[in-house]
């Protein structure tokens, strides 16, 4: 997104998703599970009319719970995570025709969501080779070892979640909950970070900052939490 | 010490100290009670090199946790980084061993461990990852199905999680290296024969040297 | 103001303010002192989003510098981080301008400023990575060579930085902006006529519609 | 390298290099320019007999500094890096066909390192398509763009220089001194680090380690500073 002013811009969830997101747009939610999942955004995405989306999320939440709620309201059209066994309602929307799943290793998404954000044409990974997974794909053998190759995967907005930041944009995140959060901030034409507190500028250590702002666009502040 | 003790115990004894371990779910999660945990570093997937014990109940911080999704702690000197950071360690070969379960292993080695039968194919996670990529892979399982149906089978009949051997599979009757050849019985349990685990073991697999009950 | 002055207060009149912005060696290195420091934000790619104004002598890091190699400094807010980092924003299309020399530019806009004629081609750094992933590419340099040779040519006979063509292209004469169909005039420097220009200029161009002297 | 035990060994520059570094080893050596480069172990491999290295660094110093003095001393027998042009006897050396150099854009020598460390087969970059640079390398179309392809790069022993470390290993890097050194760090097969000092485990906060102990093997203090 054009940025006509330095700094992100602090607007509610509701904006965020008002403005950032349309029917029939792919969005990429960081989380691993509910862990570092943008639960306020996904709150007013969820109460937003928006539909037809295609989800990029490890997980799809919990039945009825983040983006397990966006699923049951019918909102989501195509998942693309690792791990969608911990919300069985995936497997009966699957069944049902309703969703279009796809599956990859963990380590390949989060990689392919780097190469999308580093503008990278797609990379080979040993991951995969010879299984299931990789049916369909081209395997190329590179000095005597075989490899899969994945393309980069970029989306519409990402909705992620970090644990401060600063009014340009800087982020620094918590624990755990970083985990697919800074791969989807760089892979999107829209980024919204739900953060816990907008600290002054000069408050995170620049040695320190874990996503740029020049990645991301908005910010809003977290209402739900674990 | 339950079957499932006596499994973990048995595959902590392989592990070298100083390395660096992923644990899988389940019954590798109880390796770290048969280790010095002093003696090794333990990394999991979803962002953390220097995994500590779970926390007391009144001090879980809900943002801190496993790839199993459990409440653990932080190490002093450990490091949080994000997914693909921990995968390009792992895949990388910067993890020495990962201790992860499996539903069969065939006489080559390889594994079936993420398509449950008669379940939709929907969770692959990490496995793929980590089977690709650590240096050393112990499988921990119960020798036979509940049914008594050999895990350890000459061709596996779920879809494999990876082309390559694991290196140890360790169950509650035997531990078995694995080389080019295909697998080798390398120890038997206390009280345990090498006739009753052969009964229950459809891999063919060589005897290894020295075969003694450990 | 000295005509590299001219150069570079004309290119920092494109910038449109809350830009990412990276400069390459030389000229535009000037160009900070036209624009408002706050309205933009300077990025290097040896590592650091948020580059400041070059410190007093006495206050120099040997180790906070541009990708020149000149001492600079660090603006609140500031962001280090890695080579690979650093030209994964570039590429990624994340910095939303780069403003770098050239030797030669052809008239599909594309241009030649890493390989010195008559020179081993032993030194490229970061302008093909900049080349291809800046959103807008902004070329300052003086019209002619020091003998009166153009820049601006139908062909380059220097080796290509890219296949990609530039943005704009800005000289002490004019400033020419670049389409499909190749390089535009758009706007003559005060005092400079059109034909003085095309005088100069050995790449076909087209006139800008309402072609000004700014 | 294995670790007998957890935590890097720290050790002189000379018993580092004498250790580690043998005729004939690929080695990576950190920084751009003099910045950020393992001056102390540069000096101690230039005090050493170890001859016929390749070098894989952005440049190869300046003229008698750092890798410019191990040019001199004739054990550098072939150079990867991007900007060689700093230096003027690289080009002496080559034209006396004592040196092979190999000249890559600096965004893909940094990305080839990462794909080293990252356990990848190649990946597709846009830089350099259709250059003098492309030449001879796979190109590739993918939707709709052209890609050149890069091959992951490793050596066999990387000298990088970081700030602060604690015993573990774990390292944290200063300004602009950081550069290419926490790619080298994960893409070789033994990882000497040179600090400013090293520091009790718990000192360094664990949002803000960017290379992780598991990469580093050897902590040498810094004598040699600019």
């Amino acid at each position: 997104m054009g940025h006509s002013q330095l700094g992100a811009t602090i607007v509610s969830a509701t904006t965020a998703i008002d403005e950032a997101v349309r029917d029939g747009m792919t969005l990429m939610v960081g989380g691993f599970g509910l862990v570092g999942a943008p639960l306020t955004l996904i709150r007013a995405l969820n109460a937003s009319d928006r539909k037809d989306l295609t989800i990029i999320s490890n997980n799809l939440g919990e039945p009825g719970k983040g983006l397990g709620e966006t699923l049951r309201l019918g909102k989501v059209r195509r998942a693309i995570g690792s791990f969608f066994t911990s919300n069985p309602e995936v497997a009966e929307a699957r069944d049902r025709g309703d969703l279009d799943v796809t599956l990859l290793p963990q380590g390949t998404l989060s990689e392919a969501m780097r190469a999308g954000g580093a503008g990278l044409g797609g990379f080979y990974t040993p991951t995969g080779v010879g299984t299931l997974l990789a049916e369909g794909k081209e395997v190329r053998e590179l000095n005597g070892k075989r490899y899969v190759f994945q393309e980069p995967i970029r989306s519409d907005v990402a909705l992620v979640r970090a644990h401060r930041a600063d009014r340009l944009g800087n982020l620094v995140y918590y624990k755990t909950a970083r985990n697919f959060n800074p791969m989807m901030a760089t892979a999107a034409d829209v980024v919204i970070a739900e953060v816990d507190a907008v600290v002054d500028v000069g408050q995170i250590d620049p040695e320190a900052v874990v996503t740029p702002h020049l990645f991301v666009d908005f910010l809003v502040i977290a209402e739900d939490t674990l | 010490m339950n079957e499932k003790e006596l499994i973990a115990s048995r595959a902590a004894a392989l592990l070298q100290p100083g390395w660096v371990v992923n644990l899988g779910i389940g019954i590798p999660t109880l390796v770290t009670r048969f280790v010095d945990r002093n003696a090794f570093c333990f990394q999991t997937e979803n962002g953390l090199l220097g995994v500590g014990p779970p926390p007391p109940a009144d001090r879980v911080d809900p943002n801190l946790v496993d790839a199993g999704k459990r409440p653990v702690t932080e190490q002093p000197g450990a490091a949080f980084f994000d997914s693909a950071t921990s995968f390009a360690m792992i895949r990388g070969g910067h993890v020495d061993a990962v201790i992860l379960g499996a539903l069969q292993v065939d006489e080559c080695g390889r594994i079936a461990n993420w398509a449950i039968p008669g379940e939709p194919v929907l969770g692959v996670g990490g496995a793929m990852d980590l089977m690709s990529g650590a240096r050393n892979i112990i499988v921990v399982m119960t020798h036979t199905a509940k049914d008594g149906t050999p895990k350890l089978v000459r061709e596996c009949t779920l879809p494999l999680t990876s082309l390559r051997p694991v290196t140890w599979v360790v169950t509650e009757l035997a531990t078995f290296a694995v080389d080019g050849n295909g697998l080798i019985l390398r120890s038997c349990a206390p009280g345990v024969s090498k006739e009753t685990i052969l009964a229950r073991t459809a891999a063919r697999c060589r005897d290894g040297e020295g075969l003694d009950q450990t």
